[in-house]
């Protein structure tokens, strides 16, 4: 019941700022602030509360919800969602407060962004299977509003092509959904949605496992996004609002990797398996090719928009090492980047609020003016580097170690993406930061002011924590990976699995033959 | 042996039709009688379907037939019943501000609407192909006359032209459909056929096949389904508003009733062919209407390619055969009255004399001036597109839900694909309300009736999407 | 007796030329009488049906198709006429305010 | 007193800390003094755990002390711990205390400096990184100081980030550590896969059970390891960047771009003597490219006019040679010689920054000359060290050199001992042309500047270093019986049982089903006699007698004679342009990886990935409007369409 609190909070605090007047806007401010900083406080209880030593859900609540079709509102969290729950309320609490210069629409703008949080808290801790989607695709409209409404020139078409992209993904998934529904319930009789259940019971041919494993990648990796269908980022990146960045890199993406974690690997190990090959060239791509595309960049935004290809490409690699080191590693890779990330957005759009503009070429030389901006945007731009120390390398490390485990080529294609990495964000910096202060519109320009340095320490403070002392972070995950990895362990899955598992010959004959290839 | 059995007739059952009949010549010979103001018409209407819904519920031990097996009163067609009261009452909400701003002074409006209802009743209910036929011209002919009302607008003239003519020829598919589908087995009734063709007692199959096409065609033109389609977009242009959006709705669930009835109850025994026409049609249905509404600027057009590609996904329940597939399509057919109802109700609401509003850039900042009307609309625009917790939403997994069980995935993905194809357009009018600058100044009529559907709908899309549980159990019946 | 097929050719040949009459005509009321020739195609084949099967059930139907046939005609011919108002033609050709 | 261990890195952490956030507050004195003393405390930190060390048993001379589990995923388990060896107790000792000589130094150096406090915070977290990279007592904490020493190597080569060549020098240097770092990455990974730790002393005393001399593992990760000490170390191929490091300030030079930062690539060679013992075809690789950069860089040396760029590749030659001491397992030598160049080379370094001082700013050595009378305590250090790197006994250079020439020959081939002695020679002739051209001979300095000796704090900074470079051979002195102090020293680390390995080897072998090679011929111990070692001693003090007298001969004597007879020589333009090897870079990776990134983005991204999604659109709305086209508004047309679709059915059925 907390957890569902927790996780609807934001939407009430939105409803509740429908009733404040427009013309109020420190109130509205105010309020959706501390609103969004409450739900993350609470979220910190939930840590707290959290025992470490078991894989299994914490803080269910299982209510039935449409008994007719055995779909429940249940919900609950383990070690796997539970950071990503809370870096999504913290996320949600400073885009925020980086958004207190918005200058239309605020009250729009501020439920919006409660909305969001609703839906996107909702999709970590949904268990059954069209909760999950409920809330998949109910985020997909405030993000859509805000990048449609508050976004740069070309606003409209990057919001549509966010939404229609990442639509025809989860409607595959809605299709495979239904069809794991009639799976389970023609093998157990029983009609229902819910994860857990399915998830120890769902036990299919190879053949079948592969389309239902292709359909739920499709969602997932376009969301992520892997690299075919990473497109639509740079442009949704480039023209959202500074806090839509921030939440789109820092949680909207991760919503993917987190997918992957909560349904494909469990529900379809032996698919997984037969896919790693796949994705572990789709990843290795991705993060080679997002370097490369990401360093001959102009626009910050967009050169951010395709490290994350490539940072992503890392953490879908670690979970398709399907080892403990690989999987910890993605997982903290996952709010590594979503720390990063966001602070680089951040970043970008104090600048951009200075200038208007956030073009590589028109900047040079702002540590001269502007000192504590330098800190801040070295700090960070090293995190995301990956520099040990600091919040980046653990889970990179970890990663490249899982896949290791896996394959040396895998590791040593995927190691270059450290190389790339260094060439990218430190050529920028250079660009931006150092060498001469030539523009005169830079001659003015002022340092951060308190509001933006609070944004900007507590993540520099996580990213040094998360550096140098991972371990609670890590403990975190223990239990559930270590579950995970048993999971898909090819050990722990009967070789083919088809015999006993042959769907019932009345009710899916058409479907078997027009399915299976 | 009686020369003259006398027929036997349950009056109970057939209540709804004849209370709601009762009803419309009543507001027919009161038109005469009154003045200009026509608004107690509008209440005696309400009062009869209201009343009609409450005789529905009034019957037990479902199913029963009458008329010797013509006319069936069962859960399927008592939540028809429920569908077609609902959309014409919200019509008749609809209308009323409507035609004060129309100028529409004709009191057969209410009572073609209430005959428009009995028809729609009949055919639901009929399980004779002659009673199919009398109910299908009787919504079709009051639907004519509906259509041509603004006798002095030449768009509703021509609507009305065209939906006649093509009307008519279709009824000619559909008859001779019949026609050969009782020459092949010797019955007109649903049962009969269907045990006859159990059976095997085929006189001649191809007569049969030639039959069932032509049913198709008549039925799918009723439906407005490609490739007979074409007449919708420039009717629902043509027709009164209101008209339009109870054509989109109440006539087309009837028509899909018996349209399942017939194929589903009477034909399950020559499944494989009708199931791959119907795929054909359910398919081109999807594209051609999501193609075709992507390129459209006035919103009652889109709506009308949208409405195309909805009896697309709508025909996969048919297709799936099964229960859950009557279930579903009952369960949708309600979600896209309320869904279909709100957004024509917006529309009615932002047009005012000599300025419709019907481009979609009029309705550029609507958000800004109207935050709460461009909600509504893109709530329903949403529910249509279906996504979630919207009613459009649960309709669709329902429908799919349906397919799938039966193995149907290629088509569940074809017809996914066109969802999110439909999600194009339908978000492009929420990018013109939401993230364009207001382009020029609105006037909507906020009439209390018109505002009341769009509460009722709101409502219903609402509950239909986040609280489906009671409604399914109900259409599972 | 004549056999079936006599009555079903004969009503296919008519029901085909009211479709014809229904593409290639343009004037709306003779558009209009070609639908009607299809309808009366149909009532053969009902008759012809029942004679053949000794039933009633068609000869009922037929009786049916006239009835709306005739509330067809009465409310086609009113359409045609409001429309003739607003503009003197009734070539069909000349209809098309909407489209595309 | 070893317990005091964590506290060496955390002195200068603090500084840091105090000196870049504070730094402007405090004023410059009050930065100086923290960021020296902090180092101070440091030094004599290490003062104490030498002390702590030595008092200890020989055979247990080695502490580790965990603070904390940094973290821990599976069975791995990293430590954030530190040990405590004889090799970590040298570098420790050469980094506190050249450092100190170099903080020091800098007070006076960047005096003028605005931001003075932010060098110093640079200066002091290096001094934290270098510290956790000798003292780490894993792989992974190694790595976190290796890579925190490039990190402020980046920061502190950029220091003046208003010159674009500084900035691109510092993006270059971290761009080129990274490739190296990519390798050790794998190298160490490859490790963990191997022996599920990655702790030092766990997998030095594993790796003989655990790997097969000369086998596929043992050499890929020493090879991944080498490459990774390629980068840092400023070795063929990555070493170019290091000459472009150059654009810092002096000091920094002195202290990470000579003394300690690139030599740890030889430090963690030497670290891993346990597996690249395991290794041969490495240590050839190892021996061969520590060999092939000495002769290569010395070349380059010979014709560069900067005389920090001079410097700079002489370090770049001088840890060739380090690394050819390894590569033939005279680990103690090259370590040696690390310790020795530390001395020799910061105080080269730091009397060029005094030099540059003197002229403000100069660096050509075509425009100095005659500074003798005007900078005689420069002077006079800078011959010193000069003479010691020429290898001129009784300097410390000498001894290391000499020790890393005669196990090349003993323990390696005649090749390396060829590239070694050729080195040598150039060494002497190139480091005496720099004397020669800088403080000999008539004054070319421009008239308006006045050259002046440089302050006090710099100059007893000089004289140390100069002390040290003079007597550092001490350390090592060869032939007589336990005189060789660091020798002795380090055989607890450098001790591997041979013997023992390979027996290991060749019974995982067995056990795999593998054939043995006979390897009886690697225990055969050559016994070479004394005389051998007096004469090559001899041989070598001769060639640089000779590299010195040559550089005489062309720039004293003759000092027309150099212009004229390279003139137009190809292979002196070759020289002088570095082998074009930057050129040769740029035209085959980095232009064409941004040429090909510029294509990946405009090509295949927005045309290509980009393209077919939009393509997709495209092509709906084409439809769409096909689709409408049809819908003609006629009514004739519209049934048509009805016909036709039903016999279409109708074909469909039948």
């Amino acid at each position: 019941m907390f957890l569902t609190l927790v996780t609807f909070l934001p939407l009430v605090a939105a409803g509740i700022l429908a009733f404040i007047p427009k013309e109020n806007e420190e109130t509205i401010k105010q309020t959706a602030l501390a609103f969004a900083v409450a739900d993350f406080l609470l979220s910190l209880q939930l840590w707290a509360d959290f025992d470490l030593t078991t894989h299994k859900m914490q803080f269910e609540f299982n209510v039935p919800w449409i008994e007719t079709w055995g779909i429940n509102y249940h919900v609950g969290i383990d070690g796997i969602s539970l950071l990503l729950y809370i870096m999504t309320t913290f996320l949600t609490a400073i885009s925020i407060l980086a958004s207190w210069e918005v200058k239309k629409y605020i009250k729009e703008y501020m439920m919006a962004m409660l909305a969001l949080g609703t839906g996107m808290l909702g999709v970590f801790v949904a268990l059954d299977f069209f909760l999950f989607y409920f809330f998949w695709e109910f985020q997909l409209v405030p993000m859509y509003i805000i990048i449609g409404v508050w976004g740069g020139p070309r606003r409209i078409y990057a919001a549509v092509k966010f939404f229609l992209y990442t639509a025809v993904g989860s409607l595959l998934m809605l299709v495979a959904i239904i069809w794991i529904y009639f799976i389970v319930q023609d093998k157990t009789g029983v009609y229902t949605t819910d994860l857990m259940y399915i998830t120890q019971r769902l036990d299919i041919p190879l053949s079948t496992q592969k389309w239902l494993f292709m359909a739920f990648f499709m969602a997932f990796a376009i969301k992520v996004p892997m690299f075919p269908f990473h497109t639509w980022l740079p442009d949704a990146h480039v023209e959202a609002p500074t806090a839509g960045s921030v939440i789109l890199a820092g949680v909207l993406l991760k919503m993917g990797t987190y997918g992957f974690l909560r349904f494909n690997l469990p529900l379809f190990p032996h698919a997984s398996n037969e896919f790693l090959p796949l994705i572990a060239a789709l990843s290795i791509i991705g993060i080679i090719y997002g370097a490369l595309v990401s360093m001959v960049q102009e626009d910050l935004k967009k050169l951010i928009a395709y490290s994350s290809v490539s940072h992503l490409g890392f953490v879908m690699l670690g979970i398709f090492a399907f080892n403990h080191y690989g999987l910890e590693g993605a997982l903290l890779q996952n709010l590594n980047h979503g720390l990063s990330t966001g602070a680089l957005f951040l970043i970008v759009g104090m600048i951009y609020d200075r200038r208007h503009t956030r073009l590589i070429k028109e900047f040079g030389g702002l540590s001269k003016q502007m000192p504590k901006y330098a800190i801040c945007f070295m700090i960070i731009t090293f995190s995301s580097i990956g520099l040990p120390g600091l919040n980046g390398f653990v889970g990179e490390f970890l990663v490249l170690l899982g896949i290791f485990q896996v394959n040396l080529m895998y590791a040593a294609l995927a190691t270059s993406g450290v190389i790339f990495a260094a060439c990218y964000m430190l050529w920028m910096f250079q660009r931006v930061m150092f060498q001469e202060l030539k523009n005169p519109e830079n001659m003015k320009l002022p340092d951060l002011n308190f509001r933006e340095l609070v944004l900007l320490v507590p993540i520099i403070v996580l990213c040094f924590w998360i550096g140098l002392y991972p371990q609670p972070v890590i403990k975190t995950f223990d239990a559930s990976v270590a579950h995970l990895v048993d999971q898909v362990n090819p050990k722990n899955f009967a070789p083919g699995g088809a015999v006993h598992a042959e769907l019932k010959p009345g009710h899916a004959a058409n479907g078997k033959s027009e399915v299976k290839e | 042996m009686d020369l003259i059995p006398a027929p036997s007739i349950d009056l109970i059952s057939l209540a709804p039709a004849l209370v709601l009949s009762v009803f419309g010549m009543g507001v027919l010979i009161l038109d005469l009688f009154i003045g200009k103001d026509k608004s107690i018409l509008v209440f005696i209407s309400l009062l009869g379907l209201f009343l009609t819904t409450v005789v529905t519920f009034a019957k037990g031990g479902l199913p029963v037939y009458s008329f010797q097996g013509s006319y069936v009163v069962d859960h399927f067609s008592i939540f028809f019943i429920f569908i077609f009261a609902i959309s014409s009452a919200l019509a008749i909400m609809l209308s009323v501000n409507y035609n004060r701003q129309e100028n529409i002074k004709v009191g057969e409006y209410y009572s073609l609407i209430l005959f428009c209802t009995v028809g729609m009743i009949i055919l639901a209910s009929s399980t004779d192909l002659i009673m199919i036929f009398l109910g299908i011209e009787i919504v079709s002919i009051c639907l004519y006359i509906l259509a041509g009302i603004r006798r002095n607008d030449a768009r509703s003239n021509e609507a009305a032209l065209k939906y006649f003519l093509l009307g008519a020829f279709a009824t000619g598919f559909l008859l001779y459909g019949m026609a050969l589908l009782y020459g092949a087995t010797g019955s007109t009734q649903l049962m009969k056929i269907a045990l006859a063709l159990k059976t095997g007692k085929v006189v001649s199959k191809p007569l049969l096949l030639m039959g069932a096409v032509l049913l198709i065609i008549g039925f799918g033109f009723k439906v407005a389904s490609v490739p007979f389609h074409m007449w919708a977009p420039d009717v629902y242009q043509g027709a009164p508003t209101p008209i339009t959006a109870f054509m989109s709705v109440g006539p087309k669930a009837a028509v899909l009733a018996s349209f399942f009835r017939v194929f589903v109850h009477a034909m399950p025994d020559m499944a494989e062919s009708w199931i791959l026409v119907l795929s054909i049609v359910a398919v081109l249905s999807m594209f051609v209407g999501n193609l075709g509404a992507i390129a459209q600027t006035n919103i009652k057009r889109l709506l009308a390619y949208s409405s195309v590609s909805h009896i697309g996904y709508i025909l996969i329940a048919l297709i799936a055969k099964n229960s859950l597939g009557s279930a579903s399509l009952l369960f949708y057919l309600l979600a896209y009255a309320f869904t279909t109802f709100g957004a024509f109700a917006i529309v009615i609401i932002l047009g005012r004399r000599g300025d419709e509003k019907l481009e979609i850039d009029s309705y550029s900042g609507l958000a800004y001036r109207h935050p709460v009307l461009a909600l509504c609309m893109a709530i329903f625009l949403m529910s249509l597109g279906g996504l979630p917790p919207l009613a459009g939403f649960v309709g669709k997994f329902y429908i799919f839900s349906a397919a799938i069980k039966e193995g149907h995935v290629p088509l569940v993905v074809i017809a996914v694909l066109n969802t999110a194809v439909s999600f194009y357009y339908y978000l492009k009018v929420i990018v013109y309300m939401y993230m364009r600058e207001p382009a020029g100044e609105f006037h909507p009529t906020l009439a209390p009736l018109s505002l009341l559907v769009v509460a009722i709908a709101v409502f219903g899309t609402l509950q239909l999407g986040i609280f489906p549980g009671p409604i399914i159990s109900l259409a599972q019946q | 007796m004549i056999p079936l097929s006599h009555y079903l050719v004969l009503s296919a040949m008519l029901f085909s030329i009211g479709v014809l009459g229904v593409l290639v005509r343009r004037n709306a009321i003779v558009v209009f009488m070609c639908v009607e020739i299809m309808l009366n195609a149909v009532n053969i084949s009902l008759i012809g049906f029942d004679n053949y099967t000794d039933q009633v059930n068609g000869q009922i139907f037929s009786f049916m198709v006239m009835c709306v046939a005739a509330a067809e005609v009465s409310v086609g011919l009113a359409i045609v006429i409001a429309l003739f108002r607003n503009k003197p033609t009734v070539n069909l050709d000349e209809f098309n305010l909407m489209r595309w | 007193m070893l317990s005091l261990a964590w506290l060496v890195p955390v002195f200068p952490l603090i500084g840091s800390i105090v000196t870049g956030f504070f730094g402007l507050r405090i004023g410059k004195d009050a930065v100086g003094k923290v960021a020296c003393g902090s180092v101070a405390l440091s030094f004599m930190t290490t003062l104490i755990i030498l002390a702590g060390l030595v008092m200890l048993p020989e055979e247990h001379r080695i502490y580790e002390q965990v603070v904390f589990t940094w973290f821990a995923s599976g069975d791995l388990v990293v430590d954030f711990g530190y040990q405590i060896d004889p090799l970590s107790m040298v570098m420790m000792m050469v980094v506190t205390g050249v450092g100190l000589i170099i903080h020091i130094y800098s007070i006076g150096y960047m005096h003028e400096e605005y931001s003075y406090y932010r060098f110093f915070a640079y200066m002091n977290l290096f001094m934290c990184s270098m510290l956790l990279l000798v003292m780490g007592n894993n792989f992974l904490l190694m790595f976190i100081g290796w890579e925190g020493v490039g990190m402020c190597s980046y920061f502190l080569i950029g220091y003046y980030f208003e010159k674009k060549s500084a900035c691109d020098a510092g993006t270059k240097a971290f761009v080129v550590n990274r490739v190296g770092d990519f390798a050790f990455l794998l190298g160490i990974m490859y490790i963990f896969k191997e022996f599920k730790t990655i702790d030092f002393t766990s997998v030095f005393a594993a790796a003989p059970n655990t790997l097969i001399y000369g086998g596929e593992a043992v050499t890929l990760i020493t090879l991944f390891l080498f490459i990774g000490a390629t980068g840092k170390s400023a070795q063929i191929p990555l070493y170019t960047w290091l000459p472009d490091a150059m654009e810092g300030p002096t000091p920094v030079s002195a202290l990470i771009h000579a003394a300690t930062m690139v030599t740890a690539g030889v430090y963690m060679v030497a670290r891993c003597n346990a597996l690249f013992m395991l290794a041969p075809m490495s240590m050839m690789t190892v021996a061969f490219i520590g060999g092939g950069t000495a002769i290569f860089a010395a070349t380059i040396g010979m014709a560069q006019n900067d005389i920090k760029r001079v410097l700079a590749y002489s370090t770049v030659s001088q840890i060739g040679y380090m690394f050819l001491a390894c590569g033939v397992g005279a680990f103690t030598a090259g370590i040696f010689h690390l310790v020795t160049h530390a001395f020799f080379k910061a105080c080269l370094f730091l009397g060029s920054g005094s030099v540059i001082h003197g002229l403000h700013g100069e660096q050509d050595i075509r425009k100095m000359g005659g500074l003798k009378k005007y900078q005689p305590v420069t002077y006079l250090t800078f011959l010193i060290s000069t003479l010691a790197i020429a290898g001129i006994f009784p300097l410390s250079g000498f001894f290391s050199k000499d020790e890393i020439l005669f196990h090349s020959l003993v323990d390696g081939n005649m090749i390396l001992w060829g590239m070694g002695v050729s080195g040598a020679f150039i060494t002497a002739f190139y480091m005496f042309r720099l004397v020669f051209l800088t403080f000999h001979g008539e004054s070319r300095v421009d008239p308006h500047v006045h050259p002046h000796e440089s302050p006090k704090v710099m100059t007893l900074p000089l004289v140390v270093l100069a002390g040290l470079a003079a007597a550092g051979g001490l350390l090592g002195i060869p032939l007589i019986k336990g005189a060789h102090l660091l020798h002795h020293w380090l055989e607890p680390v450098f001790s591997f049982d041979m013997k023992a390995a390979l027996d290991a080897s060749a019974q995982m072998m067995i056990k795999e089903g593998h054939h043995v090679p006979a390897w009886s011929h690697l225990l055969e111990k050559e016994e070479h006699g004394l005389a051998m070692e007096i004469g090559l001693m001899l041989l070598s003090l001769v060639i640089a007698l000779s590299g010195i007298t040559a550089a005489y001969f062309f720039y004293i004597k003759y000092p027309t004679l150099p212009d004229r007879i390279m003139q137009g020589q190809w292979g002196y333009e070759l020289v002088k342009n570095k082998y074009q090897v930057d050129e040769f870079y740029d035209a085959t990776i980095v232009n064409p990886a941004i040429e090909g990134s510029f294509f990946l983005w405009k090509t295949c991204d927005a045309q290509g990935v980009d393209g077919a999604v939009n393509g997709v659109a495209k092509t709906i709305a084409w439809f769409s409007d096909q689709a409408r086209a049809f819908q003609s508004g006629f009514v004739r047309n519209y049934a048509l369409f009805m016909v036709v679709g039903f016999i279409g059915f109708l074909i469909v059925v039948f």
